[in-house]
């Protein structure tokens, strides 16, 4: 293992594998919405498109590639360009430390399946998570026009409301696992031999509701609320651009399932650690338990949207502080007085 | 490559296969209906007939992110600038669809406010006729747009600008 | 304009305004102040157009008026013209008429229950509605070979006798919708966010929904218990027995209801109609060229979106002097801005998915 | 089936009532085939609305039509004939007052009577071009507010006058 290799060329494959995992899970993500979306409404989907509609999304991407890019004459062009990177690159960077599964020993090189491990990787991946939102914001003031503004102002109440919930309940398992470092809290978990998502179930449903709305899904999709925004903030965006916000939310979902799967549902660890009886399971890579939790909630997502109707944007903000802060506080003294008196 | 070419060299032409077979599998149609052949397109998207399976699933409600501009009603002369200002907000590679006889011709109405015909300021690309159009009738004009798509040759225009008004 | 209100333009290409209606909206941050309803985007001429046909002529523009509920348009114009002429309509015409308005009630409600779910943001209700309509459209197709613009019901009867292998596939068709009612129901009913976006949302009381003009199904949400099938009863409805289902306080939520009600009480009406249907043969004799001497007729009818009248006056010759239509939507629309200042933004969508308006009726 | 006889009470009482309270606007009034069809000039329309809303029930403004005499004999010699049709809701009775207007004269607005009149004069005006005093805002309902002419009336041709866009 020269140095050479050690120092330049994994790194170097690291980083691809970082940003091509999440394009393919944002690529899987379209195909499995359009597909299990129209399952659920009693119709086909796209199955025309290669083997079952898989080269969709291909289509797609190629599709936005090659059409014309429309900047309006009175957008601000500066804001209006960066907007659709910030969004992307907020997701991406997040990805860095997200722990994909157990260090691999390769004769002496350990490899590690994350980019960066830092004691507050769970702060950092907070904060570059609730960067987007200067995307959102940029993107809908930039367009110039009313619905998209209306969009941006309407998402940046809903994102910051539910930045609160979501920082409580994160803290209620920093808490628990008395280190920000999400390596360490999925060792944490594995070492009490119980996930914290059994553990403490009321932090895990507030967290999946303010995730839910933090990346504009399902119930909570004001922002792009077509039957009254038009098409919401990326009213004004067409081809690559538009491409950008579609897959950043894609890919801002997958970042957060990811999230909630490290800190609730032990990242890459077999299912029920503790039962010595289900060892045989452990010859299955981390990784892949890894990915099979997160299909779960991805298919979470796609299973809201296609029942619930859309909240009102003051119902929305009444359900965040006077439900969903208050159940955050009180969970987290629970744990508190849990863990004090143990 | 200024001199313009009959039949594309090798590698355009393979080019030209894999974009418009992109384009042409990922038609997103514009959410926008007039009148009732407005509710056989709605049909013709729904679980029966279901034009997703062919990839035009996502109705865009902003003509921005639409490429297949599908008139479905009566064009009448209140309406026809709107309609005009509607399409040229579309992004460029972009195709229209003249659906039902109203959008065709006038269709049965020889009144003093209906446009006889959206032809006469969208250029059309496909008419699918019909009062309304049945879903099968208008799948029908939608895949012999997609075969027209097929046919076009995308990166002409790209190397030649002019040849895009020639279109 | 105070300074802080916007002016929002909704439509007239909106995902929402079923079809072409412009709402001008002055919107002071999401709460409306002033709702001003555009119209004319979808202005055919019918009125004009109509003096230059003959009666028989007319019955297929008819269709294109609410072209959710075509079958209820010939039965409103088909009427008058009958009263105007005197033509007596064999009793198993009326009966196939009921069995075909009412059909045509069912496409519309549930075309209806699918576009405002999906105004509110419940996209699968609106796959859901329309797969069952599909199957109410089969059956028109079976019938007479068209899906949405019908044109069944002509001067003088019925287009076609009602076969019993037609019967039969109307019972199991009818016997299929109260479990996909069900469906719809059990997404949206006690659904905490449809009810928290529907109920107390757009309410009118009983006494300005009748000085509105309010009619149809809206005006039943306010406990107003006026069915114009039961009160000026034509084609032998009165020979059927049925609910007037109502609601109490008239909001979006009371008129949801009692529209899926009025699915059940069709089923109902159907049923009974095809258990009763007379024998005989299902049209009149009507002249080929029909002449009718000078005279005013009004008739009115109960269609899926309220009292649909037609008013047509004769001169002798075989085309009318002048059909001039009530249409339901147009009155209803007027009673919009009543119950949208003061609301929210997004509760205007829902508001107008509510009353259920067809721009196809509105702008003639 | 229009219930035959004349011997409806309550619309005989509103004949009555009409033939009391405005003797010189009634020019004609009859009860037949189970509706109240009256005839009135300019000036007993409102009150006769508005007798027949608040003493006999006709709560409901059910429609109102305008008929382009041109070239016959109208009624009452007068260009256009505007039929008002009001529902008595509870007795599910109907009445037809017809008014007859030069096409320089305008009539009183409903509005102030039945709030439903609004459009319905809206729409009257922007097709005959029948004018109403005191409408909140009596502007052209479908055509484009540049649209010179009032395409319902007979002397206007059906493809129009100008060429479209």
């Amino acid at each position: 293992m020269t140095p050479f290799v050690a120092d330049v060329l994994i790194p170097v494959g690291k980083i691809v594998a970082v940003i091509l995992y999440p394009m393919v899970m944002v690529v899987v993500m379209i195909w499995l919405e359009r597909r299990v979306v129209a399952l659920m409404q009693g119709r086909l989907g796209p199955n025309r498109v290669g083997f079952q509609g898989v080269l969709q999304p291909v289509a797609d991407a190629v599709k936005l590639f090659f059409k014309e890019d429309i900047i309006q004459r009175q957008a601000d062009r500066l804001l209006f360009n960066i907007s659709p990177l910030l969004v992307m690159a907020s997701s991406l960077l997040a990805f860095c430390f997200v722990p994909l599964g157990e260090p691999i020993r390769i004769g002496t090189y350990t490899l590690t399946l994350w980019i960066a491990e830092s004691p507050v990787g769970l702060l950092i991946v907070l904060g570059l998570s609730s960067i987007s939102v200067f995307g959102v914001i940029f993107g809908g003031w930039a367009s110039n026009s009313k619905y998209p503004l209306m969009g941006a102002l309407r998402s940046v109440v809903q994102v910051l409301s539910y930045e609160i919930p979501t920082g409580l309940t994160v803290l209620t398992v920093a808490f628990l696992a008395r280190s920000m470092d999400l390596v360490e809290i999925v060792r944490r978990q594995e070492s009490s031999g119980v996930w914290y998502g059994f553990l403490m179930p009321v932090s895990f449903i507030v967290f999946w509701i303010s995730a839910v709305a933090e990346t504009n899904r399902a119930p909570f999709d004001l922002p792009e609320a077509e039957s009254e925004l038009v098409a919401g903030y990326h009213t004004e965006y067409s081809g690559m651009k538009f491409a950008y916000f579609y897959m950043a939310e894609y890919a801002h979902m997958v970042l957060v399932s990811s999230l909630v799967v490290i800190l609730f549902f032990g990242g890459w660890l077999p299912p029920f650690p503790g039962v010595r009886a289900l060892d045989f399971l452990d010859v299955v890579p981390g990784f892949v338990w890894y990915l099979v939790k997160i299909m779960f909630f991805l298919y979470l997502y796609v299973w809201m949207r296609a029942t619930f109707p859309r909240y009102r944007f003051d119902s929305l903000i009444r359900l965040v502080w006077k439900w969903l802060i208050p159940l955050a506080f009180v969970n987290f003294l629970v744990v508190a007085l849990v863990r004090y008196l143990r | 490559m200024t001199e313009t070419f009959e039949r594309p060299p090798f590698l355009l032409a393979k080019a030209d296969a894999f974009i418009t077979w992109a384009q042409k599998n990922s038609l997103w149609p514009f959410g926008s209906g007039l009148a009732c052949c407005a509710i056989e397109m709605i049909a013709t998207a729904a679980a029966r007939y279901d034009i997703a399976r062919f990839g035009m699933e996502l109705f865009r409600a902003s003509p921005r992110q639409a490429d297949l501009f599908i008139v479905a009603g009566t064009v009448t002369n209140k309406m026809a600038p709107v309609l005009r200002r509607l399409w040229d907000q579309m992004p460029d590679p972009k195709w229209c669809l003249a659906m039902g006889n109203c959008a065709v011709c006038g269709g049965p109405f020889p009144s003093y406010s209906v446009l006889q015909g959206v032809d006469k300021i969208i250029p059309v690309d496909v008419y699918v006729a019909g009062c309304p159009p049945t879903p099968q009738g208008l799948i029908h004009g939608l895949m012999v747009l997609q075969e027209k798509i097929a046919r076009s040759h995308p990166t002409k225009e790209i190397l030649d600008p002019d040849a895009r008004d020639r279109r | 304009m105070a300074f802080n209100e916007i002016e929002l333009n909704m439509g007239p290409q909106h995902p929402s305004t079923h079809g072409v209606l412009r709402l001008k909206l002055a919107v002071d941050n999401e709460v409306v102040v002033r709702v001003e309803p555009v119209l004319g985007y979808l202005h055919r001429g019918m009125e004009k157009l109509w003096e230059s046909l003959t009666y028989v002529q007319v019955v297929p523009l008819t269709d294109r008026l609410d072209y959710l509920a075509s079958l209820s348009n010939n039965l409103a114009y088909v009427l008058t013209v009958e009263k105007l002429a005197g033509i007596e309509v064999p009793r198993r015409a009326r009966y196939i008429r009921i069995v075909l308005a009412e059909l045509q009630r069912l496409a519309s409600h549930l075309a209806w229950a699918g576009f405002m779910a999906n105004d509110i943001g419940a996209m699968s209700v609106l796959l859901y509605g329309f797969e069952a309509r599909e199957e109410i459209l089969d059956l028109f197709e079976a019938y007479c070979g068209a899906r949405l613009t019908v044109h069944g019901i002509r001067i003088g009867g019925v287009v076609q006798d009602l076969d019993a292998a037609l019967v039969s596939r109307i019972r199991t068709v009818l016997s299929r919708i109260p479990k996909r009612l069900a469906d719809i129901r059990a997404l949206l009913d006690e659904n905490r966010i449809w009810k928290e976006r529907t109920v107390g949302i757009g309410p009118i009381t009983a006494a300005d929904a009748i000085d509105l003009g309010l009619t149809g199904p809206a005006l039943r949400a306010s406990g107003v218990a006026w069915d114009m099938r039961k009160d000026v009863p034509y084609s032998s409805y009165d020979e059927i027995d049925f609910e007037v289902p109502l609601g109490r306080n008239g909001d979006c939520y009371d008129r949801y209801l009692v529209r899926l009600e009025e699915i059940c009480q069709s089923i109902r009406i159907v049923g009974q109609a095809l258990d009763g249907l007379p024998e005989g043969e299902h049209m009149a004799k009507v002249p080929r060229a029909l002449r009718i001497p000078p005279a005013e007729a009004y008739h009115a009818i109960e269609a899926p979106k309220g009292v649909l009248g037609f008013t047509i006056r004769s001169n002798g010759t075989d085309k009318p002097e002048r059909v001039k239509m009530r249409s339901p939507s147009f009155v209803n629309l007027q009673s919009l801005e009543h119950m949208c200042v003061g609301c929210l933004f997004p509760d205007v969508v829902g508001i107008l998915g509510s009353l259920d308006i067809v721009l196809g009726e509105i702008d003639k | 089936m229009p219930e035959t006889g004349a011997e409806r009470p309550e619309l005989l009482q509103a004949l009555a009532a009409l033939s009391g309270r405005v003797p010189a606007g009634l020019l004609e009034g009859a009860v037949e085939d189970g509706e109240l069809r009256v005839r009135l000039g300019n000036e007993a329309l409102i009150p006769a609305l508005r007798l027949l809303k608040d003493e006999h029930g006709f709560s409901f403004f059910e429609d109102m039509a305008v008929f382009d005499n041109l070239g016959q004999a109208g009624e009452g010699g007068r260009r256009f004939t505007v039929v008002y049709r009001l529902y008595m809701f509870p007795g599910a009775r109907r009445a037809r007052l017809a008014v007859d207007v030069g096409e320089e004269e305008s009539l009183p607005s409903a509005v102030p009577v039945y709030r439903a009149a609004d459009w319905a004069e809206r729409e009257a005006f922007d097709m005959f071009g029948v004018r109403f005093d005191g409408h909140p805002g009596l502007r052209r309902i479908y055509m484009p507010d540049d649209f010179e002419g009032h395409p319902l009336r007979k002397d206007f041709p059906l493809a129009g006058r100008t060429g479209g866009v």
